[in-house]
């Protein structure tokens, strides 16, 4: 990457960007040596939101560790769950019923669209924007976590997914309430769009600011949207297909050079994509069960939920990027091993070296297009 | 299949390639926009048409969506979980907790603490003596409601408890505050109560037609 | 103007009802003290007026500011104490007065306390120059302009002071950010004056507004070709001098937290805020009196004329902070350099130009010499345009 | 009226001992950010003499120039190597000889100003206001050549300032 060598001796300054600022999204930091306002080295400090995920899950039933998959990525706990519950069903060979399926993935969509304004709206924040495309973001995620609440009850908190499908059935006025929601977001998103894709400042700031070359993307394993932004055409629901995302018709946006203006824009042609697939989603969904009947012991005494002894390796296209559940089960109601493969932690590896030579505003923004959230990151 | 009424004329949704792709980003190069500044120009219309709007839209239509919290209040979703609590039938003391324990041990964070009552000859009676909530422990994830085979825990709806303590009247819940009237659930929840009414009245019938057979021969 | 005599006299003694009110008081006053006294009683009351006007400009546009753009997020904005919440800034000032004043161990004491207090005194002075209305100048300096400058050039030190005083290496990024921007903004703002001056051939704020009436009052230098792209480079300076958004880099609170107020908390931050507000508003009340006519206007009175204008341009630069992200650095100080500077450098040679040629050929020349200007202006500038980019979607 | 007179009076002399005072600090303070800022200090106490004895431009481009553009170079310059926010650098007074050298000839030449000026000044030079329109004419008019001689200096020396920062990359 490029390196700023000292051609003179000029002095530099070490500055702490966090854990308490405003822009680093939550408690982490960043110990910046600045030359003037432009970055010499960057190294990322972590660990100030670690809660004992993994342990905790060892610990407790396979049933118990869903409500904590929530407070990974606390902005979409419906891919949570989602990632979590492909883990135990590959475990322990669970069935999953054809209206769960296309219930997860109407889910895992919104909260796709979720994550996505979201991030943008807090993108802009730490650019600079006051406030105003997050809280148009908010607008539009309001309505999604309306239907969350009413199909999960809580907003945030999931705590939806169950192993063998969903706790709960959509309604039918669930879904008119979706669909009405993915007619009007082409709307909004045109709104959005008209605010922020050609506004010059948001270009000269965003356009060749952070570039992130396919090659170094792809060697530091980065998934996800930052990965696509780079050109590299990898989206596990294509790859794996997992679920029933083959039968939808969607394609992948591509990113032309991999800077921030690229992760920006990648994320809004997601969101048409995600739109496409709940539309279809939606007309296609069949009548049946929501959940697989054999399943329901288990989740009235989770205790008895002891699946064979075996390893498993459940992933999904979370919105950030690969995420992935390892599971090893010792024939006990606990596993053995359980592990997060989350993609906060593993796209924020290529932070300094794609933070180097740039000022620090362009940092700040850097790191809110990467979109990083410090419960998956820390666990 | 769900059939959706076909409201696409009127509601945007034309043809597919022209909705989802980006109408700005792929507006043609030579467009009289393309002056530099115009794009500043126009984001600056989004945000004026937003603030004429504002006070004439409504909520869902991209007007002021606030809810004035104390005045206004959000309308109460029936799934909506947030506490455990306790249900009785009638009268404080028929608690339908049996003090099994599955809740206290399933809950993830371990906020629950169940003893089992005694009656004076030290025999375990099937009543919680102690039920204790750490509500500030607690992380609302409902399981306790899922796990309990006897539907005597449930998620609440009140959400403001705030306190300035932790224990003792704070946030640790006994029995006495946490029990709450079958009638209340019926309020908060009416189709949960309705099907847990429903099941038990089928349990009923069903228990009542297994024990009068064997009493019908011995009288 | 063929008004009816009544109605004229009417709004003759509104428009002046405030320098009347003056002149009787001290009409009052020379009946019982010496002369000296009066005088000083003449500059005492046009001081507490301005004393008195700076702050209450500024809580309320503060709260003009936050219903606005409460409003274009779609919100109510402060709407609890009082109606309309009328009595915010109100409730506002009574917290920051009780709050704690936190002075940081490793400042420099003396400094950091002396930095807000400072601040304000060249945001107030240039009041003096501001013309309310007709004949509500308070000092009428036949340099009026000059000393606006000048005097608002100050506003740099006492930010310097807050930024190094307070011993944070976030101030000191803002502080220097400020330095930078306030030198670079400063060079087209004076000079995307100087056609101003040119035409009305003085540097009093007074005469300036006089020279731009004419039917109906209406003759303002806003409706030259010159008078438009030099209010529109005046204002983005102006917006750029009182470090508001898109220009708000001294104070970023995303990457430098508050820049040179950082470390400042209670009244000595309201300090720094009220001199950034009267700031604002003082150089909103100049655009309006060099390009926009000032107080003159028909109908209405001279002051109802000058506050209205003031309050469009205000609620510009509220829209402003609503609408954009912030520039970078590099990307303001070569905004400032090499796109604005270049542009006031032509703009001063068309007015030449026009005030030499008729009025409809001057349009037509100058059109044609500032798309000129601005193409390759912008072409020069190619780095930062927009790049068009393709996005394929792969299957 | 007497009392006003008299009131201007006591005003400009608190300005010249504010300016003394402040300039005498300038060169004891230890701290360069205090001296930098007694020097502000100076300029403007010299910037409002001025404005008292009606030379109105000179005070506003005192101010615009020293006190906005030159003090904040100084003060800028003062930051960027005080190492940034750690220890500050103490003022040091090594040049004493030089200093005395310059003040002497700064002596000789207020003398010899002084001597030159024809005491008492007449009522004619008080009389006579030096207004902008003036000023403005005089550099179109008799002056247009030293004009535009330091005009071309001062883009040779921004140039020349490009270079030097330009040769680093």
């Amino acid at each position: 990457m490029t390196q700023v060598e000292n051609r003179h001796p000029s002095e530099t300054l070490e500055i702490n960007f966090g854990p308490q600022h405003p822009s680093t999204h939550g408690v982490f930091r960043m110990q910046m040596l600045l030359d003037g306002e432009k970055i010499c080295s960057l190294k990322p400090v972590l660990g100030y939101l670690h809660r004992n995920h993994e342990q905790i899950a060892e610990n407790i039933t396979y049933a118990a560790s869903m409500a904590y998959t929530d407070r990974l990525d606390y902005l979409n706990a419906m891919t949570n769950n989602f990632a979590y519950a492909i883990a135990v069903e590959k475990l322990a060979g669970i069935e999953v019923p054809e209206r769960a399926e296309y219930i997860r993935v109407i889910m895992a969509e919104l909260a796709r669209l979720v994550n996505h304004i979201t991030v943008i709206g807090f993108l802009l924040n730490d650019m600079g924007a006051f406030f105003t495309p997050l809280l148009y973001a908010f607008r539009e995620r309001e309505k999604i976590l309306d239907i969350f609440e009413e199909v999960s009850g809580s907003r945030m908190m999931c705590n939806y997914f169950r192993f063998g499908g969903v706790k709960r059935d959509l309604t039918t006025e669930n879904l008119t309430a979706i669909m009405q929601i993915v007619r009007r977001f082409p709307a909004f998103l045109e709104e959005f769009e008209a605010l922020l894709t050609k506004n010059e400042i948001l270009c000269m700031r965003c356009q060749n600011v952070g570039i992130l070359p396919a090659n170094l993307a792809v060697n530091s394993s980065i998934t996800g949207p930052v990965l696509r932004a780079s050109g590299v055409n990898y989206d596990i629901r294509k790859v794996d297909g997992y679920s029933i995302y083959k039968r939808f018709d969607f394609r992948i946006p591509l990113g032309e050079k991999g800077d921030v203006y690229d992760r920006y824009f990648v994320r809004i042609l997601e969101m048409r994509e995600s739109l496409k697939i709940l539309y279809q989603a939606l007309n296609k969904i069949p009548q049946g069960e929501f959940l697989n009947k054999k399943t329901l012991p288990f989740l009235k005494m989770p205790r008895n939920f002891k699946p064979a002894v075996g390893e498993a390796y459940g992933r999904i296209e979370s919105p950030k990027g690969e995420l992935g559940f390892y599971l090893v089960s010792d024939g006990t109601p606990q596993p053995w091993r359980y592990h997060v493969r989350a993609p906060s932690l593993i796209n924020l590896t290529v932070l300094e070296d794609i933070c180097i030579g740039q000022k620090v505003a362009d940092a700040i923004i850097i790191l809110g297009s990467i979109d990083i959230v410090l419960g998956e990151t820390d666990r | 299949m769900t059939n959706f009424p076909s409201k696409r004329k009127s509601s945007g949704i034309k043809q597919w390639d022209h909705v989802y792709t980006s109408s700005v980003q792929n507006a043609p190069s030579h467009h009289w926009l393309k002056i530099f500044g115009a794009g500043a120009l126009k984001g600056m219309v989004v945000t004026l048409k937003n603030f004429v709007t504002s006070y004439f839209r409504k909520p869902d239509q991209g007007g002021i969506f606030t809810v004035q919290y104390p005045e206004e209040r959000y309308p109460e979703i029936e799934n909506y979980r947030n506490l455990p609590f306790l249900v009785y039938d009638g009268s404080p003391d028929k608690v339908r907790c049996v003090a099994c324990g599955i809740c206290e041990r399933e809950c993830p964070p371990k906020c629950i603490y169940i003893t089992m009552e005694t009656d004076v000859a030290g025999k375990p009676v099937r009543k919680p003596a102690v039920f204790d909530i750490d509500y500030a422990v607690c992380m609302n994830c409902g399981i306790c409601e899922e796990v309990c085979p006897f539907d005597s825990i449930f998620m609440d709806h009140v959400f403001e408890i705030a306190s300035p303590r932790r224990i003792d009247t704070g946030m640790i819940r006994h029995q006495e505050d946490l029990l709450k009237s079958s009638e209340y659930l019926q309020k908060i929840r009416p189709k949960t109560a309705t099907m847990i009414d429903e099941k038990k009245r089928a349990a009923e019938e069903k228990k009542k037609a297994v024990v009068k057979p064997p009493q019908g021969p011995t009288v | 103007m063929n008004m009816p005599p009544l109605l004229r006299d009417i709004e003759f003694a509104v428009d002046l009802s405030f320098v009347n009110a003056k002149g009787w008081i001290l009409d009052l006053l020379s009946h019982i003290v010496p002369d000296w006294v009066v005088v000083f009683a003449s500059i005492v009351i046009s001081g507490v007026a301005i004393l008195v006007l700076g702050p209450v400009i500024m809580m309320y546009l503060t709260l003009l500011e936050r219903k606005l753009i409460g409003r274009i997020q779609n919100r109510y904005g402060p709407n609890r104490v009082g109606i309309w919440g009328l009595l915010q800034p109100i409730a506002d000032g009574i917290k920051m007065f009780t709050k704690e004043d936190i002075v940081p161990v490793y400042a420099d004491k003396v400094i950091h306390c002396l930095a807000p207090i400072v601040i304000v005194i060249p945001a107030l002075m240039v009041f003096l120059v501001v013309p309310f209305g007709e004949r509500m100048t308070a000092v009428n300096l036949n340099i009026g302009l000059l000393y606006f400058i000048a005097v608002s050039s100050i506003t740099t030190i006492p930010i310097f002071m807050g930024s190094w005083g307070s011993r944070n290496k976030y101030s000191l990024l803002g502080g220097m950010r400020t330095a930078a921007q306030m030198i670079s903004y400063e060079v087209p703002m004076t000079l995307s004056v100087v056609p101003v001056i040119m035409m009305s051939q003085s540097l009093s704020t007074n005469k300036i507004v006089l020279s731009q009436s004419g039917s109906y009052d209406m003759n303002w230098f806003i409706f030259t070709p010159w008078g438009i792209v030099g209010f529109i480079i005046f204002f983005l300076c102006a917006v750029a001098e009182c470090n508001r958004p898109p220009f708000d880099l001294p104070e970023a609170e995303s990457e430098i937290i508050a820049g040179f107020h950082t470390e400042y908390s209670g009244m000595k931050f309201a300090l720094f805020y009220m001199a950034e507000y009267m700031n604002a508003f003082t150089l909103c009340g100049i655009a309006a009196t060099l390009f926009l006519g000032g107080w003159q206007g028909p109908f209405l009175p001279s002051w109802i004329w000058f506050l209205g204008k003031t309050f469009v341009l205000i609620c510009v630069m509220i829209w402003f902070r609503g609408t954009f992200p912030r520039f970078r650095v590099d990307q303001l100080m070569g905004f400032a350099w090499k796109f604005l500077l270049p542009l006031t450098l032509i703009n001063i040679l068309v007015a030449g130009l026009c005030h030499f040629i008729s009025e409809k050929t001057g349009w037509i020349y100058s059109f044609i010499i500032f798309s000129i200007s601005f193409w390759v202006l912008v072409r020069l500038n190619r780095p930062w345009m927009p790049e068009k980019r393709h996005y394929p979607l792969a299957n | 009226m007497d009392m006003l007179s008299l009131i201007i009076k006591f005003g400009i002399y608190g300005t010249m001992a504010l300016a003394l005072i402040a300039a005498i600090a300038v060169v004891t303070l230890r701290n360069l950010f205090h001296s930098a800022l007694c020097l502000a200090a100076v300029l403007i106490a010299t910037a409002m003499i001025y404005a008292a004895f009606h030379a109105d431009f000179l005070a506003a481009a005192q101010i615009l120039l020293y006190v906005g553009a030159v003090m904040t170079l100084i003060i800028f310059a003062i930051m960027l190597t005080e190492q940034l926010g750690s220890k500050t650098i103490r003022q040091t007074n090594r040049q004493n000889l030089a200093a005395l050298a310059g003040l002497l000839v700064f002596v000789v030449i207020l003398g010899r100003v002084i001597f030159k000026t024809p005491w008492p000044v007449t009522e004619k030079a008080l009389a006579s206001k030096v207004t902008v329109m003036e000023l403005g004419k005089a550099f179109m008019g008799p002056y247009v050549f030293p004009f535009e001689v330091i005009s071309i200096i001062l883009i040779a020396a921004l140039l020349g300032a490009v270079v030097i920062a330009k040769k680093d990359r």
